[in-house]
């Protein structure tokens, strides 16, 4: 085997510090080793030098020892490939940013210059071409969860031409957004910038939405996932529903509903909100008359059916049943949103005892004129005007002891906005609002705080509540205090709403399980980087937006759903994508199948596989392998390897430094 | 060979093992901002601190090698998500182990360096030189 | 111009004693108020709770000891569990009271809390029980109220509650020197 | 059953009724209070804001000469010695440090052997509520009681695991077993001022207002208590409060033994219901409670 060691002056950056021809004598002397050095080596000159060598020297592989990797490794790469070589034949030796620039006793470095030189032509030695693997592109994605940022992803993606599915798993699409009033900072109304979104989702041939569905499942790699989608049994069928609604006029069964926040009745089919996409109802088999009866008795008829009487489409079917879906996609978005922080874990606040102690969630629908008070602000308890609304704001936000320590980031905003609009709604009432720390940072969002307390006349207390109560004439107490004044505060108030943080939905540990999503202490998923990468995960082709990455409000979350659709569609612009080919390998002559390294494969790249003598051995799926080499470390035969960092290859490295 | 055997003006040859993504990088920082340290280490670089198996310690060690320092992403900060977790696991145990079969402790080093500590991989660098420095030639494997 | 904060009357050190011997993170409280708002007694307090921590962060020793505060702590301890920030407030409290103890710093308004205590203790050392009639007794006479409370006296005596003897343990001797290697271990740390 | 017995100080003098009535219970349902020879006084506030190794000996100097009686649990009824002889015990537990010191102090070895435990955890948890309502024989139907817990049985949780720090609900349990009902109220654990009943009297009567207050606005009839400090200071001090604030709190302040004693039957000057300064016989009187 032949090598090449072309050496750098880097003008005087090296070869002031370090005796380049000391470093080029020292080399060529090793057998089988070609040295030479140059001024520039990464400059056009340098490189056609390079290529010339490899040609006439005909080398087999070649070390530059110049500046970091990080810097010029892609560049030598390419004068490989243009030289000749496999691109993997090359070897950098870092005499400049580890050498040069960080040492003064021209000896030393140079001594040390010639064993970075040395350690790389050890490893060269070892070296194997190695080539990038090629798949396909499946061109049609998955977006998981249809919340404003699920949605605005996919119209984004649909728009380019692509297909795209969305998979919701409550009944209609719109996510929280769909419950608020109005949106701050500029008051437009949420369903007015909402529901032609959700409309221009639902008409686009490009975009398929399976709501009422949960994915159970998803494998494959980037350009090739297959999912497996429960669709849920609606009682209902969609093709034959006009959406007229004499189901719900005449079900029987009242219940809560959840969309109005346990605030309002709903019946047991039901459309969870008017504009509802599909507008298409279901059947809540759990309260469901019929049902129920069939339950107890499954030899009746069962009881009520009135909805199936009625329907002048023949639209109910009792006997329906989930339907499964498996489908491929190229890529995957992620975008389950949050879920509101449950205040039950406030005892100090009633733990939910009070009727009026509110979540913001609940307020919203309060103020919401299609809401279940039309937008009157009625106390839940006796259905009275609420007069004096005392605001409490981190209730499940930066609170340690409740294990919430970060800022919910909304809750500022939102609870100005709601202050706001309390004092719209009833000009003469009194607003009072507990805060910490008031984080308004957004375009306009400190003008708006600006205007609640100017304008509005909401009054600001700098602290957080320490108890809430009930007293005998059924107003709640709220001792709180406020700090700047140093003094406690005690108002006696008709509503108090909780400023509930965002905390992640339920499903994210599941979903980040099977997806290959990592998530933070606090269970929102990570992105792969916290600055430069906000929309990609550590998964190729699996992608994420809005509120299950972390707290964000409406236009950061559609600004991310805009990020990710562009990476899918980067993703699909390509027809084949090539893959690293640094990655893992097993020698299945060795392997005793006894997968440690699945155990710490960070990314579910280790298969099964059974050979013809039936023994079970391990099996890299090199789609999925991310080439971290954690499994050859836990190894206990040495089965498994690195390409491109073998053993043999680190071994011969460190061997050379005797 | 005889002068390495003297304490004084002892010049340990140290190695560093470096995951690609924060200490390498941390390393290459230190190059950019011109800090000057001791240039007894040689740096080899893998992509994860998961991937320095135990058998480049055996090796490293029964190679003239006196010191060998593993360093990776700081905890939560790994490339490959909690490589650096496990390397650390395999690491204090073989370390043990090595301790119990002689080798002295200060040979063996780990530590956590990110891509923006420079000044901190010069202080290693240097620390690890000074405490191999005291310790004298590894001999324990010949 | 005054400044009343000035570095060269805040002691950098106090926050760190306190925090070693609280054991609990006083640099970690962001200043939500919640302690001072659920606070029983922050109403007769000098200084809230929130601010005492607030002046133990900057160091401000002098003002912290001469407030009343730490000796109006009912040791409810109602701030330690609501603190969103697991901070051990009453145990700061209590750690400020043995620092000012130490160091004989008792605030000339709140002077009868420090003697009642001290009572209470001499009372235990000399009998291993509370001895009711004999601590009110020599703290009203101390605190100069000798008359405190005398109508509650004979109403509680003729119910039965009052001891006139003090109940007195068999091995007091033992008591004493509880009382007397405590104070040898408090004073070598 | 077999259990040591701390009564603490103020069972012994201001509180002999909860002593009284706590002993008659227990008899009834055949749990053995063995009381702890010479134990010593808890130390109280006092101890603990003043020298910190002291008030972790004292308690555990009453620990160890619990271990006499063969027990190995100490009940306990005093709510505020209760707390320090559970916080000594999770120091002995939990700090080796602080352990070294306390065992010096204290000049004998001791690892936290015996277990602490306050009499309505005994009632409710190891005798269990079904067994006790068995045990009743005089139904207390009618009877509206708030039970008011304080501070130091609940706080901090982390140390007393007693019950849910804002909203108890064992001693509610144990009082409805005798057919009482107990109403749902705010005050269950406000502070009613302790320690400072001699020393900030006025704190303690604003403290006790408030609780009295929130307690009747909830239509309670009496108060059940766990804890002597809490006992003397809304009843001893109920008639200053009546007067300072102008208010006719006639409010009967009950040890919850003493509530559970009547509805077993027994007599009620062995239970010491004579002994309180808001006399709540006339009311048991009119409720037909007590001839």
């Amino acid at each position: 085997m032949k090598i090449g060691v072309f050496v750098c002056h880097c003008g005087t950056n090296i070869s002031a510090v370090i005796d380049v021809q000391k470093v080029v004598n020292d080399l060529a002397k090793m057998p089988g080793v070609f040295a030479m050095d140059y001024k520039f080596m990464c400059s056009d000159p340098g490189q056609n030098m390079i290529i010339s060598e490899i040609k006439q020297k005909k080398l087999d592989a070649v070390i530059v020892a110049a500046c970091s990797p990080c810097l010029h490794e892609l560049t030598f790469r390419n004068t490989l490939i243009r030289g000749g070589l496999n691109p993997y034949m090359l070897e950098i030796a870092n005499i400049r940013e580890q050498d040069s620039w960080v040492h003064t006793d021209r000896d030393k470095a140079t001594e040390k210059a010639v064993r970075l030189a040395k350690m790389a032509v050890a490893k060269a030695k070892r070296n194997q071409p190695l080539f990038p693997q090629e798949v396909s592109v499946e061109k049609s994605c998955l977006v998981i969860g249809g919340g404003i940022a699920g949605i605005q992803a996919a119209i984004d993606i649909s728009s380019a031409g692509y297909q795209t599915v969305i998979v919701e798993k409550e009944p209609s699409i719109g996510g929280k957004m769909a419950m608020f009033d109005k949106t701050f900072p500029t008051l437009d109304c949420s369903a007015c910038i909402l529901t032609p979104k959700m409309v221009q989702a639902s008409q686009s041939k490009k975009v398929k939405i399976y709501t009422y569905s949960e994915v159970e499942e998803i494998g494959g790699y980037v350009g090739n996932f297959n999912a497996r989608i429960r669709v849920k049994a609606r009682s209902v069928n969609m093709e034959k529903c006009t959406g007229c609604g004499i189901c719900w006029q005449k079900c029987p069964v009242k219940v809560n509903s959840e969309f109005e926040q346990n605030l309002g009745p709903r019946k047991a089919v039901y459309v969870p909100f008017a504009q509802a996409v599909p507008n298409v109802p279901v059947i809540d088999c759990v309260n469901c008359t019929y049902y129920r009866s069939k339950r107890q008795n499954p030899e009746s008829k069962g009881l009520c059916r009135i909805c199936e009487k009625f329907c002048p489409a023949g639209a109910i079917e009792f006997d329906q049943k989930d339907k499964i879906i498996e489908e491929k996609f190229g890529a995957v978005i992620v975008a389950t949103g949050f879920s509101a922080f449950d205040h039950k874990v406030y005892g100090e606040y009633g733990a939910g005892r009070y009727k009026d102690v509110v979540t913001a969630l609940q307020f919203e629908r309060l103020l919401n004129s299609s809401g279940p008070t039309q937008g009157k602000i009625l106390r839940p308890s006796d259905s009275k005007e609420a007069r004096t609304i005392v605001f409490v704001q981190c209730v499940g936000s930066r609170d340690e002891s409740k294990g919430v320590p970060y800022c919910s980031r909304v809750c500022c905003m939102y609870t100005a906005k709601q202050a706001l609009l309390l004092k719209e709604h009833i000009p003469d009432a009194n607003a009072y609002v507990f805060y910490i720390d008031i984080r308004a940072a957004g375009k306009n969002y400190e003008e708006f705080i600006e205007r609640v307390q100017d304008e509005y006349g909401v009054l600001y207390l700098r602290g957080r509540v320490s108890k809430i109560y009930r007293t005998g004439d059924g107003a709640l107490l709220v001792r709180g205090a406020d700090t700047l004044s140093g003094t406690q505060v005690e108002i006696s108030a008709d509503m108090v709403v909780l400023a509930t943080g965002l905390v992640s939905n339920p499903e994210t540990v599941k979903l980040g399980q099977m997806i290959g999503i990592p998530y933070d202490k606090n269970r929102f998923f990570t992105e792969s980087h916290p600055k430069l990468a906000p929309a990609e995960t550590q998964t190729a082709g699996v992608f994420i937006c809005g509120a299950c990455q972390f707290p964000k409000d409406i236009p950061d979350s559609v600004a991310q759903a805009g990020a990710a659709a562009s990476k899918v569609l980067g993703l699909f612009s390509q027809e084949h994508l090539m893959l690293e080919p640094v990655l893992a390998c097993v020698n299945q002559k060795i392997c005793n199948g006894c997968f440690h390294c699945r155990a710490v494969c960070p990314y579910n790249a280790i298969d099964e596989e059974i050979l013809k003598d039936k023994s079970v051995v391990a099996r890299v799926i090199e789609s999925k392998c991310h080439g971290c080499g954690n499994c050859i470390s836990a190894c206990p035969v040495s089965a498994v390897d690195l390409k491109g960092y073998t053993n043999e290859q680190i071994l011969e490295q460190l061997q050379s430094l005797r | 060979m005889e002068e390495k055997k003297e304490k004084n003006g002892f010049e340990p040859r140290l190695v560093g093992i470096l995951c690609r993504w924060c200490s390498y990088q941390g390393a290459d920082l230190a190059g950019t901002s011109r800090l000057k340290y001791e240039p007894n280490m040689t740096v080899l670089r893998v992509p994860c601190s998961a991937r320095m198996s135990p058998l480049f310690l055996m090796k490293g060690l029964t190679s003239d090698i006196d010191g060998i320092l593993f360093s990776g992403c700081h905890p939560g900060d790994c490339h490959y998500i909690s490589g650096n977790m496990n390397a650390r696991r395999r690491f204090v145990i073989f370390k043990k182990l090595l301790e119990f079969a002689g080798m002295e402790p200060e040979r063996i080093q780990m530590s956590w360096c990110s891509a923006s500590e420079d000044k901190k991989w010069a202080d290693i660098v240097d620390s690890v030189t000074i405490e191999v420095k005291k310790t004298g030639p590894n001999n324990k494997f010949k | 111009m005054k400044y009343l904060l000035n570095v060269k009357n805040l002691n950098s050190e106090f926050v760190r004693e306190i925090q070693a011997e609280s054991k609990t993170r006083i640099l970690h409280c962001y200043q939500c108020g919640k302690c001072s708002a659920g606070c029983p007694i922050a109403n007769e307090m000098e200084y809230k709770p929130n601010q005492i921590i607030r002046m133990i962060q900057l160091g401000m020793e002098e003002s912290v000891l001469k407030a009343n505060t730490m000796w109006l702590c009912a040791s409810c301890i109602t701030c330690t569990v609501r603190c969103p920030r697991e901070i051990d407030i009453a145990e700061i409290m209590d750690v400020l009271r043995r620092y000012a103890f130490k160091r004989g710093i008792f605030p000339a308004a709140v002077a009868d809390i420090p003697v009642f205590n001290r009572i209470f203790l001499r009372n235990i050392k000399l009998f291993g029980r509370l001895y009711e009639l004999g601590l009110i007794g020599f703290f009203n006479l101390l605190t100069g109220n000798p008359f405190k409370d005398v109508l509650l006296g004979p109403k509680m005596f003729f119910k039965g509650k009052i001891n006139l003897i003090p109940e007195r343990i068999k091995n007091a001797s033992e008591i004493k020197d509880i009382f007397k290697r405590s104070a040898e271990i408090e004073h070598s740390d | 059953m077999k259990y040591a017995y701390y009564p603490g100080c103020s069972l012994h003098s201001t509180s002999r009724e909860y002593d009284m009535s706590a002993k008659e219970v227990s008899t009834r349902l055949g749990i053995e209070l063995i009381e702890a020879p010479d134990w010593v006084c808890c130390g109280a506030t006092p101890a603990h804001v003043t020298m910190h190794v002291l008030s972790q000996a004292l308690p555990v100097k009453s620990l160890i000469n619990a271990k006499q009686t063969g027990a190995d649990t100490m009940a306990v009824c005093c709510a505020a010695c209760f707390s320090r002889l559970k916080i000594a015990n999770y120091h002995v537990l939990n700090d080796p440090g602080k352990k070294a010191k306390i065992n010096r102090a204290v000049g004998a070895e001791y690892n936290g052997e015996v277990a602490v435990k306050h009499l309505l955890e005994i009632l409710a948890k190891d005798f269990g509520l079904e067994n006790l309502k068995g045990k009743m024989t005089a139904k207390l139907d009618g009877l509206k009681v708030a039970c008011y817990y304080g501070c130091l049985l609940v706080r901090p949780r982390k140390i007393m695991q007693f019950d849910d720090e804002e909203n108890p609900t064992i001693m509610d349990a144990v009082v409805e077993t005798t057919g009482a009902k107990t109403v749902d109220w705010p005050g269950k654990v406000e502070c009613c001022g302790a320690s400072f009943s001699i020393t900030k009297t006025g704190v303690v009567l604003r403290l006790c207002r408030d609780i009295l207050q929130l307690a009747s606005d909830a239509g309670a009839e009496c108060i059940a208590v766990a804890c002597p400090l809490c006992q003397s200071n809304l009843d001893l001090r109920q008639p200053e409060v009546n007067k300072k604030y102008d208010k006719k709190f006639d409010m009967p302040v009950l040890y919850f033994t003493q509530i559970l004693g009547l509805a077993m039957g027994i007599d009620w000057k062995k239970l010491g219901l004579d002994k309180h300064i808001v006399s709540p016989l006339k009311f048991l009187k009119g409720k037909n409670i007590i001839k």
